[in-house]
C-alpha cells in the first residue's frame, strides 16, 4: 500500500480521477458508456479519442526529452503531414480508393520521418542546441504546410481516410487503436528491446555515453525520427478527424501541451529516466482538463486562470518537497540533489 | 616541481571563451553588409538603430530570460507578463492613475510574479518549466480577465515617451525605450559580471550541487534570477506600452519563444553556465535584422515569409556552429 | 499627399508614375486571411501597382515594424489590416509626417485623430453579429418555447470574436426567450469546433441553435452533431459568418441554416482607393465592402459562381 | 597528556536513507590542532558523516556541539560562515568558471561591492603557488585534469579562515609531490590550532598526518585511537572486521614480452596535448604510465582509445592498421577505458547499478538485442560479490553509492567486456585498501590470462607492483620506457620523472 503511495504515478493518477469526479458533478451521465450505431459513445471515449493526437505527440516528445533535448517542431509537422496526405487525396480521381489513400498516408508518413531526421541530423550532426534546431523547422515548417494547402483549408471526402481519426473500427475509436499500438511498439522498443537503456544513458550523461561505445549521433538521430514520425501520425489524425488540412492552425502550441504532458508524467526536462506511462497520463490529464473546461461551462476569459490552477495543483502534489513540506511539517530528511533521490526509485 | 607553466601558458592565450561572441558579432556584421548589398535604403545607421527601436522590449525580456537560462532554467511566463503589464497600465491609466504610479505598480507586480515563481521552483522543487507555464496561463488569464478588448492609452507621459525622438545627429534617432533599453542592457552585464549575485548565477548554472556545497546562496540566486525576469518581464510590457500605446491581452504572444530563441542563439547554453549578455543583445539584433530583410525583401507571401525566416535562422546557426565550433 | 518637393517620394517608383504600395497584412491565420492577401496581391498586379507585401504573424509589434520599414523604403501609399484597433497613432503620425497617405483595410483603428489615415475599408463585424442574431430572433419570432442556444466564439480577445459576440448579444438579449447556455472559444478552426460541441452535446441534452463566429467552426461542429446522431440544420439549427466555399457548400446541403458573408475579396476596391489617395483626389472616409446574408436557396444559386 | 577541549563533537548520529542505514548512532569528536583521520571501507559512512554534520543532510538522530554550543547547520553556507571549511569528495567545484573564481566565489575581494578580478586573480595565483601550483588562473577550470581540479578545491578549502577543515579524499588522484606539499599545509594549519578531519585510503598518508583516527564500519563507530597506537595490520582488522589476505601476493611479475605485440601506437600525437609517441603493447602485458601531474598519462589513454581525435600517428591493432576515429570503434576492437574522472566521464547517475553495470556491453551489442534479463542479474550479482560492492542491491541508484563503489561499478564495466586491451586511469581512486588488493589481483589474473593493461595510477608502488613495462611521461612527451626488473624501484622512478632522462 505504502508502495503504491509513493509510486510517481499515484498523484496525477489521483488528479486525473479528480478531474473526472469534477465533471460528473456538472453532467450526469459522464461515466457512462453506450453503444450509439456500433460505436463507443460516451464523455471518457471523448477523452481518449480527442487527447490521442496528444498522447501520439507526447510519445515522442517524451523520448526526445530523455535525451536531455526538446522538439519545438511537432506543431508544424502535425500540419505538414495532414496538409500533404488531403493535398493528396483531393488529387485522388476517387477520393474513396483504399490504395489512394493508403499511398497519401504512407507519403504524409515518411516526409514526417524525414522532417525528424532533419532534425536529428541538425541536433545530432551539426551539434546546434535542439531547442534552436528544431525552432528553424518549427518556422519553416508551418510555412511549408501554408505552401502546400496554399493557406487554404483543404477538404476531402474520403471515408478510408476518415477512418484514421474520426472512424471506428470493432465498436472502438480507430484513434484510440492508433495509439495504443504506437505505445505498445514504443514501449516494445524502449523496454523490451535496449534502446530505452541507451537513450536514457545519453540523456543522463552523454560524455560517459560516448566514452562507454554508445553512439549517441545515432541514438538522436532515431529518437527525432521516431518523433517526427508520431508527429506525422498525430497530423494524420487531426486532419481526418474533420475531414480537411488546415495548414494555418492544425497542431498550433501542441508542442507546449506535450511537453507539459511529459512533465507532468515525471519525466524530468534535464533528460535521464522517462515514464511512458507518465507521459500518457499526463496527456489525458490535459484532455480531461480542456473537457471539463467545456463542459463545465468556464468563461473564455478565465480558462487560463483555471488551468493555471490546476497546473500549479498537480505539479504542487507532485513534489515530494512540497507534501514533506506541507503534510509532515519540517524535519524530515531532504537530499543535496534535490528533486531526485526518491521520486525516481519506481520505474514503469 | 610542478612548474608546468612553460610551454602550457601560450596555448591558451587568447580568451577562447569570447569566440562564440565574436563570431555571432561578425556573422551579424556580415548578414547586414549582405542586406546592404541587395537592398537599397537598407545600409543605413537608422537600421541598426531601429531593430533597437522595435526591439527594445524583447531586449529587456530576453536580458531577463539570460538571467534565468545561466542558471540552467528557464521562463515561459515573460509574454503573458508583458500582456499583462500592458493591460494594467492601460486599464490604470484610464483610470486616471498617474503615469509613474503606474509604471512602479507594475514594475512590482512583474518583480512580484517572478518571486513567486522563483520561490515555487526553489523550496518546492519543481521544474521550471512547469511552474512558469502555470505563470504564463495565469498572467494571460488575468488579462483576459481584466478585459478581452484592446484599450488605447492617452496618457501625457506614456504619449511623450512614445513620440519623443533622440536624435543622435546626422538624421539618426533612437527612442527613449532605447535608452531605458541600453541602461537595462548594461545594468545587467556590470550585475553578472561584476557583483556576487551575477557570478552566483553562473555558479549555480555550471552545477547547482557544487554551488550548493561551495556554501553559495543558491536559494536566494534561483529567487532572485526569476524576479529579475519578472521585473524585465514587467519592463518589457511598459515599453511595450510606449511603443503600442495600447494594453491588450493578446500582445507578446509567443515571446517567450523569441526571447529564448535571442538568448540561445548569442550562443548561451540552455544548460545553463555559459553565455554572456552581449550574446543576447546580439540574438535579439539577428533576429530583429532577419525581420527588415524579410520587410525589404517585400515581395514574400506569407508561407514564404516563414520559410524565408526558417532558412535566414538555419544559415546563421549554421555558419554560426561550424565557424566557432574548435572544440574536441 | 505625394509627389511632395523634397524628393522624399522619387526612388518609390512614383517618378516613373507606377504606385508602390506597402501592405501590412496580420498574418495567415485562416483561409478566410490568406483568401484576403491573394486578393490584394492579384488585385495589385491587375491595377499595375508595385506591392510590398509583408505578413506579421498576428503580431502588432510586426506591423509596426513593416509600416516603418515602408515609410523608410518611402513607398507612395500604405496600407494595412490592424491587428487590434488600438496603439497605432505613432507610427500613422510617423507616416503622415512622411507624407505617405493610409489606407485602412478590414478593421479600423480607435484614434481620436481621424486624419492619420486617408479612409477605411471594411467589413463591420459588429453588424455581422447582428445579422446573425436578426436572422435568430426572425427564424423564431412565432414560438413562445425557450431557445437554447451555444456559441463558439473566435480566438478568445481577437476582434472579429470581441465583435460578433457583441452583435449577436445586442440583438438576441432583448427577448428574453434566447437563451445562451454555453459559449466558448473554438479559436476559429474545424478541429477545436469538433471538439468543443461534443462537450456542448454531452452535457447539454437539449440545443436548439448554434451560432458560430466562422463557417470553420460551425462545420467542424457538424460532424460532431452528426457523430451524436443529430441531423444539423433541423435538430439543431446553425448560424455561421464568413461564407467560404465550404460553408456555402454545407449551407446549399441544408446544414447550415444561415450565413452571413464577410468577404475578403476587397482588393479591387483597395487599388481603386490607393490610386485616388495618391493622385490626391477626395476619399470617403469609410466605405463599406458589399457583403449580404445567403439563406440555403440563395447558396444553392450563388455556389455555382463563387470564387471564393 | 592532558586532552583540550573538543571543538566539535558529534553524539549519537543517525541517518537513514530508503533502505540504507547509513550511520548508526555515531560519536566523534575532534581536537583542536590535531590531525583527525576517519576511517573505514567503502560506504562505511564517512562522506554521510561529513555531510550530516555541514548540513547537507538533515540528521535523523543525535547532535552535534560546535565549541560547545549545539548546532544544526541547515545548508553549507551555514557550515562554512560557523567556520567549517570543508573539501567533498567528488570534486565539487563549477568547472565552467575560471580556477581563480573557484577559489574566491563566495568571498570574492571586492570594492563596494565591485568584484576586483585583478586582485582576485592575483591572489588566487598565489594561493596556489603556496601548493606549488603554478598554472594560469583565468582559464575554465574545466581545462585542467581532475588531479589539479582537486589541487584547486584543497586551495579553496584551505584558504578559508576556519576553525575546523574537513578534506574527504582530497588526495584520490594526487602524486607523492602534491601529497608532500598538501601535508605541508596541513601541518602549518594544524600548528594554526585548527581541527582537520581528513579521509584517505592511503594507510601510509593517514599514518604520515594524522595524530588520532576514528574508525567506522557499515554505518557503526568502532573506536577512536590514537595513530601512534594502532598498527597498520589492526587498522585494516578494525574497518573490515577480518585479517585482510596478504597485500604484497603479487611480487615477482614474470615478463610477457616473447608474446605477439597487440598495440602499436606509432607517433601518435595531437597538438596542444600530447607530443607524437611511439608505444607498443603486447598480449597479456601490463604497461604501467608514470607522471607527473597533467604529464599526459589522461591523455595518452585518451588518444589510444580514440575518446579524443588523434592529429598526427597511426594505431596497429594485432597488426592491422586501424582508425580509431570514437570510442565505439575503439570498443568494436575490443579495447576498454576506464577514466579517471567517474563524475563527469562514468557515470549515468540515474540509472542503476546494473544498469551501470551492462551499459558498455549493450552498446557493444547495439540497442536491437538486449542483454536478457537474466544474464544481467547473473553479472550483476557476480561483480557486486567479486568486487564487495555495497549495497548489494542492482536496483540502486548508482548516484546514492559511496564514492568508492561507484568506483567499482565503472570498472566491473569495463571488465565484463572482456577485453584485449584495458585501459585503467586511476581506477584504485577512492578504493579502501581490502578492494584495492582485489582489484590489483583481478588485473595480474586477467593479464595473466592473456589480456594487455595500460595501467595509469598515480601511486607509484601500485604502477611497479602490477606492471611489466613503465612508460614515464614528463610535459607531455613520452620520455622513456622502463622494463619493471629488479633495479626499479619507486625511487628511480620518481628520479626518471623528474630529470626526465631516457634510460
Ligand atoms: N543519497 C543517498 N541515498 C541512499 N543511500 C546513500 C546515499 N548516500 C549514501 N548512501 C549510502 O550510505 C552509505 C555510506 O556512504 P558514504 O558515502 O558515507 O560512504 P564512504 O564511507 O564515504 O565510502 P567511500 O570510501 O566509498 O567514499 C553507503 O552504503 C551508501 O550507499
Ligand atoms: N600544469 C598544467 N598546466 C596547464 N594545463 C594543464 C596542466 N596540467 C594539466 N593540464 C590540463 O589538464 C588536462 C589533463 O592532463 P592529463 O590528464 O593528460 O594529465 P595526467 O598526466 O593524466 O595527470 P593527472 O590526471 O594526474 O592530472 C590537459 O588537457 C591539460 O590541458
Ligand atoms: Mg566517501
Ligand atoms: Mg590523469
Amino acid at each position: 500500500m505504502s508502495r503504491f503511495l509513493r509510486h510517481r504515478l499515484f498523484w496525477p493518477a489521483v488528479i486525473l480521477a479528480a478531474l473526472l469526479l469534477l465533471n460528473l458533478v456538472f453532467t450526469d451521465h459522464f461515466f457512462s458508456v453506450e453503444i450509439k450505431d456500433g460505436h463507443l459513445y460516451g464523455s471518457l471515449v471523448d477523452i481518449v479519442r480527442f487527447g490521442a493526437p496528444l498522447i501520439l505527440v507526447a510519445l515522442g516528445m517524451t523520448l526526445v526529452i530523455a535525451t536531455g533535448g526538446i522538439d519545438l517542431s511537432v506543431g508544424s509537422v502535425v500540419a505538414i503531414s495532414g496538409a500533404l496526405a488531403c493535398l493528396r487525396i483531393s488529387d485522388l480521381g476517387d477520393q474513396n480508393s483504399t490504395g489512394g489513400v493508403l499511398g497519401a498516408v504512407v507519403l504524409a508518413l515518411a516526409l514526417s520521418l524525414v522532417l525528424g531526421a532533419w532534425n536529428g541530423f541538425l541536433v545530432a550532426g551539426i551539434g546546434i542546441q535542439p531547442i534552436i534546431a528544431t525552432l528553424i523547422l518549427m518556422v519553416a515548417g508551418r510555412g511549408l504546410a501554408q505552401l502546400v494547402t496554399d493557406g487554404q483549408i483543404i477538404t476531402v471526402n474520403s471515408s478510408p481516410y476518415k477512418l484514421i481519426g474520426g472512424g471506428y473500427w470493432l465498436t472502438l475509436p480507430f484513434g484510440i487503436i492508433i495509439v495504443a499500438a504506437v505505445l505498445a511498439l514504443t514501449a516494445f522498443l524502449t523496454r523490451r528491446l535496449a534502446l530505452g537503456l541507451l537513450i536514457e544513458s545519453v540523456g543522463g550523461n552523454a560524455e560517459a555515453s560516448r566514452l562507454a561505445g554508445i553512439s549517441a549521433r545515432g541514438v538522436l538521430m532515431m529518437v527525432y525520427a521516431f518523433c517526427g514520425l508520431c508527429a506525422g501520425v498525430a497530423g494524420l489524425m487531426i486532419s481526418s478527424n474533420v475531414s480537411s488540412a488546415d495548414g494555418n492552425n492544425a497542431g498550433l502550441w501542441i508542442e507546449l501541451d506535450a511537453i507539459l504532458a511529459v512533465v507532468i508524467g515525471g519525466t524530468p526536462l534535464a533528460g535521464g529516466r522517462f515514464s511512458l506511462s507518465g507521459t500518457v497520463l499526463g496527456a489525458l490529464i490535459i484532455q480531461t482538463l480542456t473537457t471539463t473546461i467545456y463542459s463545465i461551462g468556464v468563461p473564455p476569459e478565465t480558462t487560463l486562470l483555471f488551468k493555471a490552477l490546476v497546473v500549479t495543483i498537480v505539479c504542487l502534489l507532485q513534489s515530494p518537497a512540497f507534501r514533506e513540506k506541507v503534510f509532515h511539517g519540517r524535519g524530515r530528511p531532504t537530499s543535496a540533489r534535490p528533486a531526485a533521490e526518491e521520486k525516481a526509485t519506481v520505474t514503469a | 616541481m610542478t612548474s608546468t607553466t612553460g610551454p602550457l601558458a601560450g596555448r591558451r592565450t587568447l580568451p577562447r571563451k569570447y569566440i562564440p561572441v565574436l563570431v555571432t558579432a561578425a556573422l551579424f556584421m556580415a548578414m547586414f553588409v549582405a542586406g546592404g548589398i541587395r537592398y537599397d535604403g537598407f545600409a543605413t545607421g537608422q537600421i541598426i538603430l531601429n531593430v533597437f527601436i522595435d526591439n527594445a522590449f524583447l531586449l529587456v525580456v530576453a536580458v531577463g530570460m539570460t538571467f534565468v537560462i545561466l542558471t540552467g532554467g528557464i521562463d515561459l511566463s515573460v509574454g503573458s507578463v508583458v500582456a499583462l503589464a500592458t493591460m494594467i497600465s492601460a486599464v490604470l491609466l484610464q483610470h486616471g492613475w498617474p503615469a509613474y504610479a503606474v509604471i512602479a505598480l507594475v514594475l512590482a507586480i512583474g518583480a512580484v510574479l517572478g518571486l513567486g515563481m522563483g520561490a515555487i521552483i526553489h523550496y518546492f522543487e519543481i521544474q521550471p518549466f512547469i511552474v512558469t507555464l502555470a505563470g504564463m496561463f495565469l498572467a494571460r488569464g488575468l488579462c483576459y480577465t481584466i478585459g478581452t478588448d484592446s484599450i488605447s492609452i492617452e496618457d501625457a507621459t506614456f504619449t511623450a515617451f512614445a513620440q519623443s525622438r533622440i536624435e543622435l545627429g546626422g538624421g539618426m534617432w533612437v527612442s527613449p525605450s532605447v535608452l531605458i533599453t541600453a541602461v537595462v542592457v548594461l545594468a545587467a552585464a556590470y550585475v553578472l559580471h561584476y557583483t556576487r549575485l551575477g557570478r552566483n548565477v553562473y555558479a549555480t548554472g555550471g552545477s547547482e550541487q557544487s554551488a550548493l556545497l561551495m556554501g553559495l546562496p543558491v536559494a536566494r540566486t534561483k529567487i532572485a534570477v526569476y524576479t529579475i525576469s519578472g521585473f524585465c518581464s514587467a519592463l518589457g510590457g511598459l515599453l511595450l506600452s510606449f511603443y503600442m500605446l495600447s494594453g491588450y491581452g493578446l500582445h507578446a504572444v509567443g515571446m517567450e519563444l523569441d526571447a529564448i530563441a535571442a538568448v540561445v542563439i548569442g550562443g548561451t547554453l540552455l544548460t545553463g553556465g555559459t553565455g554572456y549578455l552581449l550574446g543576447t543583445v546580439l540574438g535579439v539584433l539577428v533576429l530583429g535584422l532577419i525581420q527588415t530583410i524579410i520587410s525589404f525583401e517585400g515581395t514574400l507571401s506569407s508561407w514564404w515569409t516563414k520559410i524565408f525566416i526558417g532558412l535566414l535562422l538555419f544559415a546563421f546557426i549554421l555558419l554560426q556552429r561550424l565557424i566557432g565550433a574548435r572544440r574536441r | 499627399g505625394c509627389g511632395s518637393s523634397d524628393g522624399s517620394g522619387g526612388s518609390g517608383g512614383s517618378g516613373d508614375g507606377k504606385i508602390t504600395m506597402g501592405f501590412a497584412q496580420v498574418g495567415a491565420e485562416s483561409g478566410w486571411r490568406t483568401a484576403n492577401t491573394k486578393s490584394v496581391q492579384e488585385s495589385a498586379k491587375e491595377a499595375g501597382v508595385t506591392l510590398k507585401f509583408s505578413d506579421a504573424q498576428q503580431k502588432q509589434e510586426n506591423q509596426i515594424k513593416a509600416i516603418r520599414s515602408y515609410i523608410q523604403q518611402k513607398v507612395d501609399v500604405i496600407a494595412f489590416s490592424p491587428v487590434v484597433e488600438s496603439g497605432w497613432d505613432t507610427v500613422l503620425k510617423e507616416a503622415k509626417n512622411a507624407n505617405i497617405p493610409v489606407i485602412l483595410t478590414d478593421r479600423s483603428v480607435d484614434s481620436k485623430d481621424t486624419s492619420l489615415y486617408k479612409t477605411f475599408l471594411g467589413s463591420d463585424f459588429v453588424e455581422e453579429g447582428r445579422k446573425a442574431g436578426k436572422w435568430l430572433v426572425d427564424e423564431y419570432k412565432d414560438g413562445t418555447d425557450t431557445v437554447n442556444v451555444v456559441e463558439l466564439q473566435g480566438t478568445t480577445g481577437s476582434a472579429p470574436a470581441n465583435d460578433r459576440k457583441a452583435g449577436f448579444q445586442e440583438v438576441v438579449s432583448a427577448d428574453p426567450k434566447f437563451k445562451i447556455i454555453a459559449s466558448q472559444s473554438g479559436d476559429f478552426t474545424r478541429a477545436k469546433g469538433k471538439e468543443v460541441m461534443e462537450a456542448f452535446l454531452k452535457s447539454n441534452p437539449k440545443i436548439d441553435v448554434l451560432f458560430a463566429h466562422n463557417d470553420d467552426m460551425g462545420l467542424g461542429a457538424i460532424e460532431a452533431i452528426e457523430g451524436a446522431g443529430k441531423v444539423p440544420g433541423k435538430d439543431i439549427k446553425i448560424v455561421t459568418i464568413d461564407a467560404v466555399h465550404d460553408g456555402m457548400q454545407a449551407l446549399a446541403d441544408g446544414k447550415i441554416n444561415y450565413i452571413v458573408e464577410c468577404s475578403p475579396l476587397l482588393g479591387t476596391q483597395l487599388m481603386d482607393l490607393a490610386k485616388k489617395v495618391v493622385k490626391g483626389e477626395q476619399v470617403p472616409a469609410r466605405v463599406v465592402t458589399e457583403e449580404t446574408a445567403f439563406t440555403q436557396e440563395q447558396a444553392k444559386q450563388a455556389l455555382p459562381t463563387r470564387k471564393y | 597528556m592532558a586532552v583540550p577541549a573538543p571543538i566539535l563533537r558529534m553524539n549519537g548520529i543517525g541517518k537513514q536513507f530508503p533502505g540504507v542505514k547509513a550511520l548508526d548512532g555515531v560519536d566523534f569528536r575532534l581536537l583542536p590542532g590535531e590531525v583527525h583521520a576517519l576511517m573505514g571501507e567503502n560506504g562505511a559512512g564517512k562522506s554521510t558523516l561529513i555531510k550530516v554534520l555541514t548540513g547537507v543532510y538533515d540528521i535523523d538522530a543525535g547532535e552535534i556541539e560546535l565549541e560547545g554550543r549545539r548546532v544544526a547547520f541547515s545548508s553549507p553556507l551555514a557550515a562554512q560562515q560557523a567556520g567549517i571549511s570543508t573539501v567533498y569528495q567528488e570534486v565539487n567545484l563549477c568547472t565552467n568558471l575560471s580556477v581563480a573564481e573557484n577559489i574566491f566565489i563566495g568571498r570574492e575581494p571586492r570594492r563596494l561591492g565591485r568584484i576586483q578580478w585583478t586582485t582576485m586573480r592575483r591572489r588566487a595565483a598565489e594561493i596556489l603557488a603556496r601548493l606549488d601550483l603554478y598554472i594560469d588562473v583565468s582559464a575554465p577550470l574545466a581545462s585542467y585534469s581532475l588531479a589539479i581540479q582537486q589541487m584547486v578545491a584543497i586551495a579553496r578549502a584551505v584558504d578559508v579562515d576556519a576553525k575546523v577543515l574537513i578534506l574527504d579524499e582530497p588526495t584520490s588522484s594526487l602524486d607523492a609531490g602534491e601529497v608532500a606539499q598538501l601535508f605541508r599545509v596541513m601541518r602549518r594549519l594544524k600548528d594554526q590550532g585548527i581541527a582537520i578531519l581528513f579521509v584517505s585510503h592511503f594507510l601510509d598518508q593517514i599514518y604520515e598526518i594524522s595524530d588520532r583516527m576514528t574508525v567506522l564500519r557499515n554505518g557503526k563507530l568502532v573506536g577512536e585511537y590514537l595513530t601512534r597506537e594502532l598498527g597498520q595490520v589492526d587498522l585494516i582488522g578494525k574497518m573490515i572486521g577480518r585479517e585482510l589476505a596478504d597485500l604484497e601476493s603479487l611480487e615477482g611479475r614474470p615478463l610477457a614480452r616473447q608474446s605477439a605485440p597487440l598495440v602499436e601506437a606509432a607517433d601518435l600525437g595531437r597538438a596542444g596535448s600530447v607530443r607524437p609517441f611511439t608505444l607498443t603493447i603486447h598480449e597479456g602485458e601490463v604497461v604501467g604510465l608514470a607522471g607527473l601531474l597533467g604529464s599526459g598519462r589522461t591523455e595518452v589513454a585518451r588518444l589510444l582509445f580514440g575518446a579524443d581525435h588523434a592529429g598526427s600517428g597511426s594505431v596497429k591493432i594485432g597488426g592491422e592498421p586501424v582508425s580509431l576515429r570514437t570510442p565505439r570503434a575503439a570498443v568494436r576492437r575490443k579495447l576498454a577505458f576506464c577514466s579517471e574522472n567517474r563524475r563527469a566521464e562514468g557515470l549515468i547517475p540515474d540509472l542503476t547499478v546494473r544498469e551501470n553495470l551492462v551499459l558498455a556491453l549493450q552498446a557493444a551489442r547495439g540497442w536491437t538485442r538486449p542483454i536478457p534479463r537474466r544474464r544481467q542479474d547473473e553479472l550483476a550479482d557476480k561483480y557486486i560479490a567479486a568486487l564487495n560492492i555495497r549495497p548489494a542491491d542492482p536496483d540502486q541508484l548508482i548516484r546514492n553509492l559511496s564514492g568508492g563503489n561507484q568506483q567499482k561499478v565503472l570498472l566491473a564495466r569495463w571488465l565484463i567486456m572482456e577485453p584485449r586491451l584495458l585501459i585503467l586511469d586511476e581506477p584504485t581512486r577512492g578504493i579502501d585498501v581490502g578492494a584495492k588488493a582485489e582489484i590489483q589481483r583481478l588485473v595480474a589474473e586477467l593479464s595473466d590470462g592473456g589480456m594487455a593493461v595500460l595501467f595509469i595510477s598515480a601511486e607509484l608502488e601500485e604502477v611497479l607492483r602490477l606492471s611489466h613495462k613503465v612508460g614515464v611521461l614528463r610535459d607531455r612527451r613520452l620520455v622513456a620506457e622502463l622494463d619493471n626488473d629488479e633495479g626499479l624501484t619507486t625511487d628511480t622512478l620518481t628520479e626518471t620523472i623528474a630529470s626526465g632522462a631516457r634510460s
